[in-house]
């Protein structure tokens, strides 16, 4: 469903990430993990076209395309399928709670106003922030801003969306809220990138495990097996020192 | 202070405030008008980093800067008939001060767009939006609170700098305050007074932006509670029951 | 020993050695820089002359028209020499001294303009003059409406972009003008017939008149001498220190 | 361009610039001296809270910056002899233009200081430091760089205001143009000539202030690597071993 | 050893602090624990005179003062006895390293250049960061930057030391580094008051827990029993909670 082949990329010829290849299929959900700095953030960055590669190809929805010279239209073409909930929640400030939701559909999809608005509806009753509907992101707190943001993402119906930490500017407590609604989701069959430090989250929701150090995917499958399994003696230690203090 | 002295002060406090109100504000509030206008324009370039216009308005930038806003004055007034276009002295003045304060408001709308974090834009990249529209409905809007001080403080900058158009034959509240004091001889007392002016306008500004400011902010206020995107299709909650 | 000098000026002055000299440095020819950037004009060998006779030497101060007043009154200037014509506003508040020059005063308009021949056809027209100038209250007076700019090249400007039918001046100024500018495409359409006189103003009071009486007496001496004469010959080719 | 016109210039060049660097130059460099301090002093006394203080700051820059800055100029120099205090034109123009920009850097100042973390305050006081000694060990040298930019703004405008100065007899850079132009009869071009110079003039800070900026920023250079508090008892680190 | 009594405090009239008493003995260690939002920070701020009580006594080093009206002479001279570690570091980010640490001991207590100096060294060896005495704050990772906030707080030996969640601005793999350090203090018998939702760090190291919510002590005791036992029902379901995630 989405695929991404041999992602190169560097900041100020410092390699951050050094040959990805990476696959996703219809209802996966797929936990990222990996030290700080192995290149996460810029792998889905690099995905959404965030970030412009120097190198590698990516297929999703059937097309492949050229991470290097795909055309302005074509990435807004993928971005159209695809969502992304961001560490620091990105909420527009200056839109309420609905607006923020609305916008992706009303002005980006041009969809009818009557149809946006009752999926606008929906997808926040499915995170349980219908009533904070007019309220600005300001006077929410980080849980409930990252849920609106969910909501913002799933609205249009992406094929996948990508989530960066989602929980990781969250305190503890916030955290389970979060959790929550997208555990929901995976539930449902919601195609997932998530990027995480929660190892409970990706041990018990996520159906496939990445683990990625300095760039390259060190090693890949099951969650349960590469939980309780890891193959990669530097898997190990990472899973041991994450552990150690929960 | 002698009777002579108190008397012309106090017959002249109308015929300076008059062409105060008449003249120096709707020059202030036109040239600060075209100036939001100059800038956006010129900040906008810049942000998108359009190739030749993005030098065009650093060089627009440079000179308008560089230079003394007296001679901007004089080279659109008595610089441009020679190039075949005479424009009266008031609109004169509006293109010059208009032009010049751009130059100014550019970089604070920069600074103010640039303030706005990253992940705004990018957020709106990933709902979908081009640029000119992430533009137009998510930075723009939050960089106006951002950039509104500043343009004030230009704006009560621009009142006071207004007195220049005296030099070319605009009559405002300070070429009037000279014109009374050509005859009187008592250009001190009579600049006093058009200070004091002054600083009634700028003090007048100055409450208007606090009150603005206060207005400003991001926040739901009780009239807002129904301002919601609204599409004709009803407002039944129930809908999605 | 300030105390010796009291509040008379003239005895200050003298004290001091020096008389300060206020003007424009900025109207030719009374008072202006010459090529290699010296003071220089009519008004300011006059001055140097007058403080020669009063034996002291003469410190010449350039400041812009309304300044002049103000530091006169506020006491930073003895006297102004710069053109000054003596009228009745002026009167009121400074006191003057015999007149040293008499200067007519001339009407100009654009070579093409056919309206205006006299002073009378200003009513309703819109004039160019320096604010506070005489000419600005002369052609109020024939009911023309004044627009201020600051120097003469900017009066003659205003009249040839047509942006105003006509300004007044000093005729002898309009004549350096053309010196400079020997195409220009303006006219003299008009002389007033009474010359008007030019004099030193210093503020009014006791503690100037003294200095009155000095500046009389080395201006008539100047005249017999025939030094105002010779000076004015050189900067305006004729003399203009009589009636 | 006449022969006439470019001999004009040509010889007038030198006698602008002379004056320009004789009389602009430090005429700017020493207002702006008096300012920063000027600011600094008000911008400490609003953020110290000082009470009647205070409120003598918030009044001085209401003063200074709601009324135009030539009234300021006419009152040190004309207004001033009147309270016994007759200073020449030049020192006059000095504490004119400092004391009109105080009350801008007292602002530029007091939003740097505002701008540094409250937390850096609260570390100073949690390992002893008074109150002054915070200010002056941590946040001030922290605010500096902060406030730079800004000042630098300010001086690059105060440049440009100094032609003002000609208007209580300062001869500078502009007066030397008008000075010209009243012999010559060529205003316009002898303004658009002082224009270049003025624009020669701020182009050489802008580059000084990039220059500057680059090296404000804190982080260890090379020859930083041996400015660690020196006690003169020796640098052994074994000494701890 | 340092006593408070009855502490209160509000915020525009909404009570923060209701009546808190809190005590600790020399070396001991004392964790404070409790939701998002119960007034542990504003409980550490009061302690410090960071924030003004509107009510409350502390008896420090013998000494008993009114939290209200305490001169600013008293309020210098308990702080010359107490170190505070931030929970975003605050390293002053105009001095190097060396000078963050020297500034207290020079500037603010005089001592002697050379013994300053001494002791400078003697704690960043403690904290592992002799390595980068020259560097400014801004060229060091988080943890790192903990670590010499720790150096600076113990460097004028403070009878005690007060932590405001030391690690919650840190990822995961920096947090171990700057609790190890902690660890190393407690072992040598620093006393410390340490807020935080680091439950493996409150039941391992803390010889007592005090469990905080809206402004009341609901709950203290030894940190084995309160863990394993806790007494009141509100803290069983905090403590649940927390280890959900874990
Ligand atoms: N815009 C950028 N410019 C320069 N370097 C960058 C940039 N973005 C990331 N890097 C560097 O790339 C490397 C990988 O960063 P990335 O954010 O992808 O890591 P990560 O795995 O997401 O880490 P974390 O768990 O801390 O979020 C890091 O060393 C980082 O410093
Ligand atoms: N300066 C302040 N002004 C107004 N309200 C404040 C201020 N500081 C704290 N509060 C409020 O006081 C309450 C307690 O805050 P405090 O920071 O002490 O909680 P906390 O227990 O430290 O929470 P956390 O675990 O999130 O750090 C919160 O509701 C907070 O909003
Ligand atoms: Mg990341
Ligand atoms: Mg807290």
């Amino acid at each position: 469903m989405l695929e991404v082949k041999n992602i190169h990329k560097s900041f100020s010829k410092v390699p951050v990430l050094r040959g990805i290849d990476f696959k996703v299929e219809k209802g996966e959900v797929v936990a990222i993990i990996g030290p700080s700095g192995s290149g996460k953030t810029t792998l889905l960055r690099c995905i959404s076209f965030l970030e412009k590669a120097d190198d590698g190809q990516i297929i999703f929805d059937d097309y492949t395309h050229d991470m290097v010279h795909i055309s302005k239209r074509d990435i807004k073409k993928v971005r159209m399928n695809m969502g992304f909930v961001f560490q620091s929640f990105n909420l527009f400030s200056n839109m309420t709670v609905y607006d923020n939701v609305m916008e992706g559909l009303v002005t980006a999809r041009k969809m009818d106003c009557c149809e946006a608005r009752k999926k606008t509806f929906e997808v926040l009753e499915k995170v349980g922030m219908l009533d904070k509907t007019k309220n600005y992101p300001g006077e929410l707190s980080g849980g409930q801003q990252q849920r609106v943001a969910i909501a913002r993402a799933i609205a249009p119906d992406p094929k996948v969306i990508l989530f960066d930490e989602p929980t990781s500017a969250l305190d503890p407590e916030l955290t389970g809220e979060v959790l929550d609604v997208m555990k929901k989701l995976a539930k449902e069959g919601t195609t997932m990138v998530v990027v995480t430090h929660e190892m409970g989250f990706a041990r018990d929701v996520a159906s496939r495990v990445v683990f990625m150090e300095n760039g390259v995917v060190v090693e890949e499958g099951k969650a349960k097996e590469l939980f309780e399994n890891p193959k990669e003696e530097r898997t190990r230690q990472f899973l041991s020192a994450m552990s150690k203090h929960e | 202070m002698s009777d002579r002295l108190v008397e012309i002060l106090v017959s002249s406090f109308m015929r300076i405030l008059i062409p105060g109100i008449k003249v120096t504000v709707p020059l202030t509030l036109l040239s600060f008008l075209l100036s939001v206008f100059i800038g956006l324009l010129l900040a906008l370039v810049q942000v998108a980093n359009i190739k030749v216009l993005k030098e065009v308005a650093r060089f627009y930038i440079w000179i308008f800067r560089g230079t003394p806003l007296i001679v901007q004055l004089f080279i659109i007034f008595f610089g441009l008939p020679s190039l075949g276009i005479t424009l009266n002295a008031f609109p004169a003045a509006v293109l010059a001060f208009g032009m010049n304060l751009g130059a100014y408001n550019a970089e604070v709308f920069r600074s103010a767009i640039t303030a706005i974090p990253k992940g705004q834009l990018e957020a709106a990249y990933m709902i979908g939006l081009s640029y000119p529209r992430a533009m137009a409905r998510v930075i723009l809007p939050q960089s106006f609170p951002v950039a509104f001080p500043n343009l004030f403080n230009n704006l009560i900058s621009l009142l006071k700098d207004t007195s220049l158009a005296s030099s070319i034959t605009v009559i405002e509240l300070f070429t009037s305050a000279q014109q009374i004091a050509a005859r009187t001889y008592e250009p001190f007392a009579l600049y006093c007074e058009a200070a004091l002016i002054y600083l009634i306008f700028s003090t007048a500004l100055t409450w208007l932006q606090r009150w603005i400011e206060k207005k400003l902010v991001w926040e739901s206020s009780e009239n807002d509670k129904d301002k919601d995107k609204d599409c004709g299709c009803g407002r039944n909650k129930a809908m999605i029951g | 020993k300030k105390e010796a000098a009291g509040t008379d000026l003239l005895s200050q002055i003298k004290e001091r050695g020096k008389i300060v000299i206020a003007m424009e440095g900025q109207w030719a020819p009374w008072t202006y820089h010459d090529e290699s950037g010296a003071l220089v004009g009519y008004d300011t060998e006059v001055g140097k002359a007058i403080a020669e006779k009063l034996g002291v030497e003469a410190e010449f101060i350039e400041g812009e028209w309304d300044g002049l007043f103000t530091g006169m009154d506020t006491g930073r200037y003895d006297i102004i020499i710069n053109g000054v014509e003596i009228t009745d506003a002026r009167r009121e508040k400074y006191d003057f001294t015999t007149p040293y020059a008499y200067i007519k005063t001339a009407l100009v308009v654009a070579e093409d303009n056919d309206e205006i021949k006299t002073f009378e056809d200003l009513k309703g027209k819109k004039t160019s003059n320096s604010l506070g100038s005489t000419y600005a209250d002369m052609a109020a007076e024939y009911g023309a409406e004044v627009q201020n700019v600051d120097t003469l090249s900017e009066t003659i400007d205003m009249v040839l972009s047509g942006r105003v039918d006509a300004t007044l001046n000093s005729e002898d100024s309009f004549y350096d003008y053309l010196k400079e500018h020997p195409d220009a495409a303006f006219k003299i359409v008009a002389l007033t017939e009474d010359a008007s006189e030019v004099s030193i103003p210093m503020r009014k009071g006791d503690e100037t008149a003294s200095l009155r009486e000095a500046i009389d007496k080395a201006l008539s001496e100047l005249a017999s001498e025939g030094t105002l004469t010779e000076l004015s010959n050189k900067y305006f080719g004729g003399d203009i220190s009589k009636k």
